[in-house]
């Protein structure tokens, strides 16, 4: 039990995979100007990073270890996401027209989500069974939108501000993202895996 | 070797199996975000867009086949709100399409001079404009959207655009100029009674 | 049966949210001579015709008219949802202009007013006075009320008989507003120890009418005096049983209609609904002063008591001055201005509306006229960014954010304003009185909600336009699928004459034949046509 | 009479306000006074010194992003705000360290922190706390050399000013002196130590810096800092809100471990008055700016940083979490601002 508890604490908070590994920065980004969007975009990760995360288990274990295939995992793992990222992007534009034009291009480039490639790679590398490789997929896409819906409500904060024009936009997105980044050094030492 | 081509191909054959029922299970018709787009153009139906009135107009900036800054009636307010709709960055208004009014207009006809064409009756969109062949028109002024489509086709030049005036029941307070400095107190303390 | 909001009104007072303890500075000018003075005649009378809320009044004087004091001089727009209210000839007199002039407006615009030259005679119209009320049914006394010109003299100018109008049996409970919470201003409490009779006589009227259950007259804690009086008028008048005064804590903006009642009930007036729906009627006590002398006495309302104070005035008091008299009379008699004057007000310090001069008329909605110094404006700061204290949240009678509004507003993010309920901003000035960074947060939420509202009237043309113009592409739809069909009926109707083997030598001369048929036909076809647009 | 003027001062209210940002900045600083002087009857000079510094650097530094930002320079230097995230800067590093760490700290905290956001009231995050952080991060060495209070052994080989000058200056120790003598562990330091080595509380704190219930010297510091906080919610400077929220939930989380087992978890009074608490939850926490606004929001911002900062101190690497629990929930403030917003007049939740 602790165990998975570690993992979501990992996931979420120590090893937060934006503001501590540094994946994913394209949507957070991207999808952060407003919290609305931002909140989409971190359902949407949710349901993409869990499920792909357990379908590549299974790809992994049931068909390329059998095989013997295990240097293709990287191409499957690609597979897999996109698929993942194409039902989403269906089922999304059925559910929710317009927050599927507010995520616009980031939702086809959660294929691209460098996080959700990293987390099915890291698994392998862990050597999680299904249940945790679930549960790590869950945590990572849990950490990043909570940091993604946070970054959002800052940015909304900050678009208001009387920031230097030169600082304007991306620029003072970043140097936040950057601070935030800095407060997340605080976990540092929490739930070392 | 061969197995790996196998599996993937099966891989891909059952994932491409999956993707083609929920494209049939999830299908969308008309375009929802058309009518969320057409909601916040004016609708003066004035055409300077380059499209024939605003609900083409909305379908082509939901085909991203326009951009969202054709709109000059419409101007930086509806290009700040299109823009948030559609999570895009705000962009200045196409110089090419005309520039944003101050203050809205309507037309009206100098009746001395009207001639009867029925021109501008054919040309208003929004049937804003009474009147009979051979006989003096007139604009509803409440009905005119300040399109200007009916001022090119009428022959004798007697249609005008004049800005609505600004009285006490339409005024509103406007936005507060900020005093930054002590020396500005100053002043306004300094401005004595006349 | 089932609670009523109003079962316990008045038994124990409750709180509403926020609120400022302000020094209130009355005694300058509610200690002065008793019963307030007079003015005396001017030499011109300017009388907007929009005094009150809703639609402009139709005059129905001319120019070079003679009118006698009491006359009517426009009458409520007949057009609308929100007819006006009748405005009447202070005096007797010669009108000599209906022209626009400045009024007390924030725009500084000017608006149509009827200009009254006074003949010194005073003389009154013949006034209908009525021996007993209590045979007025509520139509009767409606329609005096109208004819008396009657608006809400709380500041608020909603024409009385529209709100009566509203009442009908619906409410148990009059609340008389006696609370007079904002600074400087005094001319209710003055009405409260002149005339106690006059506002108990009033609301018995009410009570008669409406069948009302119970009179609150609320006052605020210090007006010992009010209260000594009122309680002596209700005994003369024997209305112990259904009136009762009750006086509630100092605290701005308690006098505000919804925060009283807040105060009394403990219940909120739901967002977007009037207190009838919780079987409530408030009225101002001058409003009911002034029910009382048009019904009994069938005298309409061409006067008011107004507060002239202030430290910038050398002798400040309430005056009785008539509707239309210029405000430097005013002062004039109140002994002209002090040295220090810097800014003149209509109404109190916290809501009231600054002047650009002093030549503008007294109306109807002039409780006060407030002349400040520059000791009392000057600010010692000058404006600073938010700095996000929360004062103003925790002042806030209505419950809002007004720092965040005041962002959200700078950065002309005018969507995001109702969700933040900018509605339900009373426009008070509690947050801008103790904002640290001296924002101007009211005039920020004066040009929210005036944008709000433009934009909403521009939607709603917007929806108009759009409909036209689509019922417009139909007609024109259907009037070309008229002329095909009209066509191919003709095509068909040629084609059935002529076998098929030479068909194509009939649509040779069928051409050739409908070449020679259009010249011919030109000028009828155009004209057809142009019939049709226009139809 | 005409009374025309500037259009923009005919609306109400014509009472201009009493209260200004510079009284309630100055205010604040009144009430750090017991607190810095409690700490440097402990400490010594050395206190003094880096506040003079960090006053220093952190006013040119406003005046020069003043200057490029093109705002009146005068009216924003003496809203005092740059000062009081120098002090608090200041009282969060190590008495003796070298006087750069409080320029690279006041470059984190008024150019990074706080003007490139716009300047006052514009920030997002607390820049005293940024500040901290930074350092805390680059320079662990730095930020560790601790001083012992004075009443224990050791504090009897503290430099005096001028030698207290000359360390923070050249960065060394007078010949007499080594770090290794001087320098020592904070009482949160031992605390999680000896935790993590699995020894009992009682023998943990048989160590000679801890005092009655907080760290010696320690928890009467954090006694005139409450003192000095309590004072400006008696002048309603600040609210209650947060203080006692951070206050309460320490307590609250804490008490449940105490009571199960008092021998391998602190007493709660001892998470509150060692470290840098008492002065977060009176003078840092409550920083208006980067808080929330609204009554409810601000007791779970207390809430988040009590929680976090225990989380930190119990499970983490740093011994304190203070900083990093500030910054979190600045982080985290406009989101619960959004989600806490208060219920109009007359409309449903």
């Amino acid at each position: 039990m602790s165990e998975y508890l570690l993992i979501l604490v990992s996931t979420v908070l120590a090893n937060n995979f934006v503001l501590v590994r540094f994946l994913g920065l394209c949507p957070f980004m991207g999808v952060s100007n407003k919290v609305e969007g931002a909140i989409g975009m971190a359902i949407a990760t949710a349901f993409v990073l869990t499920l792909s995360s357990a379908s590549s288990y299974l790809v992994y274990t049931w068909l390329l270890v059998p095989f013997d295939l295990t240097y293709l995992s990287t191409l499957s793992f690609i597979l897999v996401i996109a698929v993942m990222v194409q039902l989403t992007e269906m089922i999304m534009h059925k559910t929710s027209p317009l927050l599927y034009r507010v995520l616009g291009i980031f939702l086809p480039l959660i294929t691209t989500n460098c996080a959700v490639l990293g987390v099915a790679l890291l698994n392998v590398q862990e050597h999680h069974n299904l249940l945790q490789s679930a549960l790590y997929g869950f945590g990572a896409a849990t950490g990043f939108g909570l940091v993604l819906v946070a970054f959002a409500a800052v940015r909304e904060k900050v678009a208001m501000a009387d920031v230097p024009v030169h600082f304007k936009g991306a620029a003072i997105g970043l140097v936040t993202a950057g601070l935030m980044s800095l407060a997340f050094m605080g976990f540092s030492g929490l739930a070392n895996l | 070797m061969t197995a790996a081509v196998i599996i993937l191909t099966l891989l891909a054959l059952i994932f491409g199996l999956a993707l083609g029922y929920a494209a049939i299970r999830f299908r969308i018709e008309g375009n929802p975000v058309a009518d969320e787009i057409e909601a916040i153009l004016p609708q003066t139906q004035c055409a300077q867009c380059g499209y024939p009135g605003c609900r083409p107009y909305a379908e082509a900036i939901a085909a991203e086949e326009a951009e969202i800054n054709r709109c000059p009636p419409g101007g930086e307010a509806g290009i700040k709100q299109l823009a948030e709709l559609l999570g895009k960055d705000i962009i200045p208004l196409d110089a090419d399409v005309g520039i944003e009014k101050a203050l809205p207009e309507v037309a009206i006809i100098h009746e001395d001079v009207c001639i009867g064409c029925t021109k501008c009756i054919q040309a208003c969109p929004v049937d804003a404009i009474l009147g009979a062949a051979k006989q003096m028109h007139t604009v509803i002024a409440t009905e005119c959207t300040g399109c200007e489509l009916c001022i090119p086709p009428c022959p004798v030049d007697c249609i005008d655009m004049i800005p609505t005036k600004i009285d006490i029941t339409n005024w509103h307070w406007g936005k507060p100029i900020p005093i930054t400095t002590i020396s500005e107190i100053a002043d306004t303390r300094g401005e004595e009674v006349a | 049966m089932a609670q009523r909001p109003t079962d316990n009104i008045g038994k124990y007072l409750h709180n509403f949210p926020g609120g400022l303890k302000l020094r209130h500075h009355k005694a300058l000018s509610c200690c002065k001579p008793l019963p307030a003075r007079y003015l005396p005649l001017s030499t011109e009378y300017c009388i907007p015709v929009s005094q009150h809320l809703g639609q402009p009044a139709e005059v129905v004087v001319s120019v070079g008219q003679q009118v006698k004091k009491g006359q009517a001089l426009s009458t409520p727009g007949k057009t609308g949802n929100a007819p006006g209210a009748f405005v009447h000839a202070p005096t007797s007199g010669e009108i000599t202009a209906i022209e626009k002039r400045p009024v007390p407006h924030p725009s500084g615009l000017n608006s149509l007013c009827i200009v009254l030259q006074p003949d010194g005679k005073d003389r009154w119209v013949e006034l209908e006075p009525v021996d007993d009320y209590r045979k007025l049914d509520c139509d009767e006394l409606i329609q005096r009320v109208q004819a008396a010109g009657i608006v809400g003299l709380g500041g608020a100018v909603f024409p009385t008989d529209i709100k009566l109008q509203g009442t009908s049996c619906l409410i148990n409970t009059l609340i008389l507003n006696g609370v007079e919470c904002e600074p400087y201003i005094s001319c209710d409490e003055t009405l409260m120890k002149q005339a106690p009779g006059k506002i108990i006589e009033g609301a018995l009227i009410l009570c008669h009418v409406f069948k009302i259950e119970k009179v609150i007259i609320a006052i605020e804690d210090p007006m010992d005096v009010c209260n000594l009086e009122l309680e002596q008028s209700i005994s003369e008048f024997n209305a112990g049983d259904c009136v009762e005064v009750i006086r509630v804590p100092m605290l701005y903006p308690e006098g505000g209609e919804r925060q009283l009642i807040q105060v009394l009930s403990g219940h909120e007036v739901p967002a977007g609904q009037l207190p009838i729906s919780l079987g409530i009627l408030v009225q101002n006590v001058a409003t009911v002063a002034a029910i009382r002398d048009a019904v009994i006495d069938g005298i309409p309302l061409i006067e008011r008591l107004v507060t002239v104070t202030g430290a910038g005035i050398r002798e400040p008091q309430n005056v009785h001055a008539r509707i239309g008299t210029p405000i430097a009379d005013l002062v004039d008699f109140c002994g002209g201005y002090t040295a220090g004057i810097a800014r003149l007000v209509m109404g109190g310090p916290l809501m009231g509306l600054g002047l650009r001069n002093d030549q503008l008329p007294i109306i109807k909605a002039s409780n006060c006229v407030l002349a400040l110094t520059h000791a009392d404006i000057t600010s010692t700061q000058p404006e600073m960014p938010c700095i996000n204290c929360g004062n103003c949240v925790s002042v806030c009678p209505a419950g809002l954010l007004p720092q965040t509004l005041q962002t959200v507003i700078r950065a002309e993010n005018f969507e995001a304003l109702e969700s933040l309920n900018l509605d339900a901003c009373i426009e008070c000035g509690c947050c801008d009185y103790v904002c640290p960074s001296h924002i101007p947060l009211v005039d920020y939420f004066r040009y929210g909600k005036g944008e709000q509202r433009a934009q909403a009237k521009e939607k709603q043309e917007s929806d108009i336009a759009r409909l036209r113009f689509e019922r417009r592409e139909q007609r024109l739809e259907k009037q070309q699928a008229e002329r095909l069909a009209r066509h191919q009926r003709r095509k068909r109707a040629l084609a059935g004459s002529s076998s098929k083997k030479d068909s194509v030598a009939a649509a040779i001369a069928r051409a050739k034949a409908r070449k020679q048929v259009l010249a011919a036909n030109q000028p009828d076809t155009n004209s057809e046509t142009g019939k049709g647009e226009n139809s | 009479m005409n009374f025309s003027r500037g259009f923009n001062n005919m609306g109400s209210p014509h009472l201009p306000p009493e209260n200004t940002v510079g009284k309630i900045m100055l205010q604040v600083l009144l009430a750090l006074l017991p607190g810095i002087a409690a700490m440097t009857w402990f400490f010594g000079a050395g206190i003094l010194i880096q506040i003079a510094l960090s006053v220093l650097f952190a006013v040119s530094l406003e005046w020069a992003m003043l200057k490029l930002h093109g705002k009146p320079v005068r009216l924003f230097l003496s809203d005092y705000s740059a000062v009081i995230t120098a002090i608090l800067f200041a009282l969060c590093i190590p008495p003796l360290a070298p006087w750069w760490i409080s320029l690279i700290g006041m470059i984190a905290a008024i150019v990074v922190a706080k003007h490139l956001y716009g300047g006052l009231g514009q920030n997002v995050f607390n820049p005293a706390m940024v500040a901290y952080v930074v350092v805390l991060i680059a320079f662990p060495l730095e930020l560790t050399r601790w001083l012992p209070p004075r009443g224990l052994a050791e504090a009897e080989l503290l430099p005096g000013l001028l030698q207290s000058l000359q360390t923070i200056f050249s960065g060394h120790l007078p010949v007499n002196l080594s770090w290794d003598a001087i320098t020592q562990a904070t009482p949160l330091d031992l605390l999680k130590d000896g935790v993590e080595q699995n020894r009992m509380i009682s023998e943990i704190r048989r160590a000679p810096v801890f005092g009655n219930y907080g760290g010696r010297g320690w928890e009467w510091i954090a006694n005139f800092y409450a003192l000095g906080g309590i004072w400006l919610i008696w002048r309603r400077v600040i609210s209650w809100h947060i203080p006692v929220a951070i206050i309460a939930s320490v307590i609250i989380l804490t008490l449940p471990a105490w009571l199960y087992d008092p021998s391998s978890n602190p007493i709660p009074l001892e998470h509150i008055f060692s470290g840098a608490l008492v002065l977060g939850a009176f003078f840092i926490a409550t920083d208006p700016v980067t808080g929330c606004a609204s009554r409810r929001g601000k007791l779970i911002f207390g809430l988040g940083v009590a929680l976090l900062t225990l989380t930190i101190r119990l499970w983490g690497g740093y011994p304190d979490g203070v900083a990093f629990a500030v910054l979190l929930m600045n982080m985290f403030a406009p989101l619960i601002d959004r989600y806490t917003r208060p219920r109009a007049y007359g409309k449903p939740r």
